[in-house]
């Protein structure tokens, strides 16, 4: 009969109905929802559909599958993920370590922890694996070549970095620690990746919160960007036709990804690890003598390396870091941060065209938050509808990738500073 | 740290860093350009062969096609793709 | 000549004939003879292949592809895995765990060890990471169409998990502990991963013979079934047509993943990562948004993965645990363990038919113990042999990935109660 | 814990559970099927497309592209599987 | 403004210039040169690219993307992995381990790491996962059916193993230890796999000159091997033409890997992981069951590993353990042991032929060094040379993959000397 | 230990190992074909079917299937490879 109850007392219906844990029963219904963005409304599906499941199975009750001691104080605790028992020395550092007693009561001296499938995932999150490995894909399926016909859109991929720094102080002034208004700002970098390498090292708490927004706001880039791209240009402007770019020399795109990481890693070292997996992967492309590690790059390896992140960034948000204001927060800055990096690369745009014999159409400066491609796209619809001769699309590609490298450097900063 | 001199720090390093390397490229593309005058053909086509060469008018050859199949089958030809032909 | 003496004796040939180790030899026959059922007899492959290999690997004097002692104790001995020497306090830690002195003797202080591939490898068993990535892989194969059109035929699949608590009783009376018990019951289950995932929590040590029996009974499916089902039911029965299935609209294909996931973690929270994995790979294959991830989650993250769990598991089957009373016993009980999963799905077939106006064809019982998709076949082939115009597969469909969700349930109660 | 009473709690909790996702499933399809007179064809052809919705008649053109190809090579049509025929 | 110098210093720029770091520079400037070569003159791109970025990335100033000290002493670090403060502890014990205080200075006691990707990836090669791997999936498009047909040319495949013995001595006398000099030696046995496997082994200091001078040789075996070949036999002997091979039955084909993996790891079983792994791939595909795991080991799995691979194993060459005279030795040492394996084959051909009645052409020996299928094409192109009409491929691809097993088994026996 | 012992030791094994492989692969060919005649078509054929096998002449049909491509094109047969033509 005791072990009945035990066996009831097990079970997720008995900790939702007898302890209240409506926290969980939230969690669950903020993942169907994203499950429903992802899958409806088709918002970056690749990545937002498994971190909605990862999300839903962290918060199921008592499923235990991602277990936050193993990485409390800062650090991995191999002697728990190995299976051995807590042990009183332990505890103790964790607790100096500033880890809350909530989450130390739940594991006495002698616990061991069955570690689960998503504990081991998150390993490559927290060693900062996935973000990396990503970029490799990235960049195996990037063309640098409208950026390297016209380097100049270098500049408006810097403009467009304006939104990160914005939302850094505006986070600063709500009470953020420099370091989660780091991580809140980099969303406005638009890059995935980035924007997660970041947050892992800087404020890991933030992580589910963050990733969702940065991942939301890249599918929302063609609701946000038109109506500030409008408000900021006049007619006449959106008209402007600019003139094909020059063929590019598969010799210049092979040296340019090797002069980037040379120069990037030398003027914000942090920033490496990003910036070098990104031209890795341009490498392998633009090379064309490794085909079959380019095709594995920027498909299987990347498609694996997605599913894991996904599910183990998912996984990182539960009830206690979920529910509070600072998600509404982060949620809010998220939208700041995107609408000033496409204020910053359209009015850049309108300032070069003050020194500039041949202008360039302000409405590719917004493609400079990066989001590849979607910004870009946007570019060329505004522009068509402004005047339908108009095909802004490669123009465009120019300061959307150059909004990668962009907001990498943007990151290294912010790493250097508050690391 | 006041959060002025990390917006200034930060769009700053972005500036120069972006800025050094419009320079680069320009600086590359030249002595790219140098590099192929003095080479030229030879190496630029055996050297540095690319998928897209292998099959010189691919898109061609594979509208060709399309429209072959499409002709046997009455189909429209945007309805269809080949997805594999290769030179060997 | 010293130093041709220590070479000598460093080879697998002198150990062998110097030091008897005829168990050895027996086990590489054994591995050859399960190659033989892979290759000739076709016996399930795709797992059989590797698991002999390693099976053979494992059993090579000298060759030490496999250690133990990396995880003896019930966790993974972190220090020794890097490399470092063992030190007194560490042996007496796993002696004081119950690590039987046969093992840590040849282990003295100081000892380092070389890790080879399949310990790296056993890591990921060990950590239960490998079943959940396949059931990953078979969910997002899985249509569960015929079981959502059909939702009775889920009965059928718990009634053929009667084996597994049979098979539980039977190896109790035979003097297994509880957790051993369990781990051979849930052969009855047909579900390689689910077996190895509950064997890995509960009785690592069986883990060799479970596994063997699992997949070789799961390739036997054909040659154990027919003659149970033919036993328990009469040609009239066998000749029962059924009306072809409703047609199943993609919005219900999407939302049953998700709510067998929510149901099964809340009821049994033990099962939640089994469950949750199977049904994010359908979650992926029916939501037709991330083709991507669905055709690399079912190929090559499985294959790599299969190809890491097979050599892995086979690698555990060491002389010391696999040459023993006890493999035998579980071979005869796995036999069992289907026969009363079969006839389960058969008698409740024909009870329900006691009371259902439209009677449902018995033979489609038996595919409950899932063994997706031969078990379906089974029930395709006995139903044609009666009536050359019947055709069950579709409905046996759904009994047979029903057998899945129940295997899973049963495999956390059985967590639940002993792990 | 008796060995029956084990297999008492697992049969039951296997049985309870399964019998809990047939009703499920039976709620879950008359919900959609509720859902989808509201919306009907709007969301559920464009929101929700799938692969085998791309090309309407899949199964009938790979047999035409199959039979128009066999016809060709004088084989027997069940010799040969078209693998790869996307809509673009 | 301190804040400011602080920034500056942190860049590689600051490094560069104020601590004079050349060293630095001439790695970078190496790196170039190694992608000159895999791009332009296409020298084994497949590793080399990897190989020369990963030697980029790990001697960017700064950059930190890889840390010596987590394997220093000789072990794993695990708590520095895992982002745990140095100790006084551990300090002390890598000093007694004979660390140089060079490397232990950077990290004072408190200092914590953040790993980066390189570190992880390097697990796989500090464990040995790797080459296995790339082996399985070599095994996976190897066919042995020429070396079955004629097994004769198994000797042909351990004559070329002489050049690594050659170059063992000649690296003794040089005052390379007796690990070190097995190492270079086995740059000769024309495996890259091999080579790193056995490096990691037992001179991981090593590792960077020796996969370089591997790979890139491996790609000059076309104007290494010629001059040796034309030097050692006449023009007579060039036109010697081969008879046709027999056809060779899948049955053999099936059952030679399980022979070889079983005679090998007994014979030496320090060589059991290299075989074994080359045999399961083989196994794979000759079996014919199992053509999805054949399909990704050697496809998706191989170039996962080989980026993996060539990243890490390019970032272990440091300027301070690349920069050196050794280097240069090891370069050296490196044509010679290819020279000397060329020769030995060429002479054992000739040698045979005073014994056998069907002469065999003397070009086919120097296929025995592998570099497959490199050297067996150089055979093919040479003996066409001397007579149009004569096709050697196929009779070469029995020597070439000897070659193979061939330096598997010397590499064995060198580990289990020095290991 | 001297170095001509290690080369000894070297070479000796290696050479003691081929030369086992060598015999032990005539044996096993010598076995394999006393085993393929006793079962011979049966279970050579059925029992471990290849790839190739499953069509017999895939050559030959492929080598059609690119023949009847290439006429619809007027190019060269060399130049195309048909990828994925599988027996169903
Ligand atoms: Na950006
Ligand atoms: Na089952
Ligand atoms: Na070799």
């Amino acid at each position: 009969m005791e072990a009945i109850i035990n066996f009831i007392q097990d079970t997720g219906f008995y900790m939702i109905g007898a302890e209240g844990d409506w926290k969980s029963i939230v969690m669950i219904l903020i993942s169907f929802v994203l499950m429903y963005l992802a899958i409806v409304k088709k918002f970056e599906p690749l990545l937002l559909l498994p971190i909605s499941f990862g999300m839903l199975a962290t918060n199921l009750p008592g499923a235990e599958m991602y277990h936050e001691i193993l990485f409390a104080g800062g650090h991995i605790n191999w002697e728990l993920f190995g299976g051995q028992p807590m042990t009183a020395q332990l505890l103790s550092e964790l607790s100096d370590a500033g880890v809350s007693e909530a989450i130390l009561s739940a594991y006495p001296v002698g616990t061991t922890i069955t570690t689960g499938l998503i504990d081991v995932l998150y390993l490559g999150v927290k060693l900062g694996v996935y973000p990396c490995l990503i970029f490799m894909g990235v960049g195996s399926m990037t063309d640098f070549g409208p950026l390297i016909a016209n380097p100049k859109s270098l500049l408006l991929g810097a403009a467009a970095q304006l939104g990160i720094f914005m939302t850094f102080v505006g986070c600063r002034l709500m009470g953020f620690t420099a370091q989660e208004a780091s991580s809140v700002g980099i969303i406005g970098g638009a890059d995935g990746p980035t924007a997660i390498f970041v947050t892992t090292r800087l404020a890991p708490e933030l992580l589910g919160p963050i990733a969702v927004a940065a991942y939301s706001y890249m599918a929302l880039v063609p609701v946000i960007q038109p109506p500030i791209m409008r408000l900021l240009t006049t007619k006449a402007e959106r008209k402007i036709v600019m003139k094909p770019l020059r063929e590019v020399s598969k010799r210049e795109k092979i040296v340019f990804p090797i002069v980037v990481t040379v120069f990037v890693a030398l003027l914000v070292p942090s920033a490496a690890p990003l910036i070098a997996c990104l031209m890795l992967g341009n490498l392998f492309k633009e090379s064309g003598v490794v085909e079959r590690l380019t095709k594995t790059a920027g498909n299987e390896l990347m498609n694996i390396v997605t599913i894991f992140l996904g599910l183990s960034v998912g996984a990182t948000a539960t009830a206690t870091t979920f529910l509070s204001a600072q998600t509404l927060q982060i949620l809010v800055m998220g939208v700041v941060a995107f609408g000033f990096g496409t204020a910053g690369g359209v009015l850049l745009a309108k300032i070069m065209n003050l020194f500039l014999k041949e202008k360039i159409n302000p409405l590719i400066g917004s493609a400079g938050v990066s989001a590849v491609p979607m910004a870009a796209r946007v570019s060329q619809v505004e522009g068509q509808k402004a005047n339908p001769g108009n095909f802004l699309l490669m123009h465009a590609m120019g300061p959307n990738v150059a909004g990668v490298i962009g907001s990498a450097i943007a990151a290294g900063v912010l790493m250097a500073l508050f690391g | 740290m006041s959060n002025w001199f990390v917006v200034l720090m930060g769009v700053g390093t972005v500036f120069v860093g972006l800025i050094c390397i419009v320079v680069l490229s320009y600086v590359m593309s030249a002595v790219c350009r140098i590099g192929s005058k003095r080479s030229d053909a030879a190496v630029e086509e055996s050297a540095v062969p690319t998928p897209a060469q292998t099959i010189p008018n691919r898109q061609a050859m594979i509208a060709a096609v399309s429209a072959a199949v499409a002709e046997d089958l009455g189909t429209d030809i945007a309805g269809i793709r080949i997805l594999s032909v290769k030179k060997l």
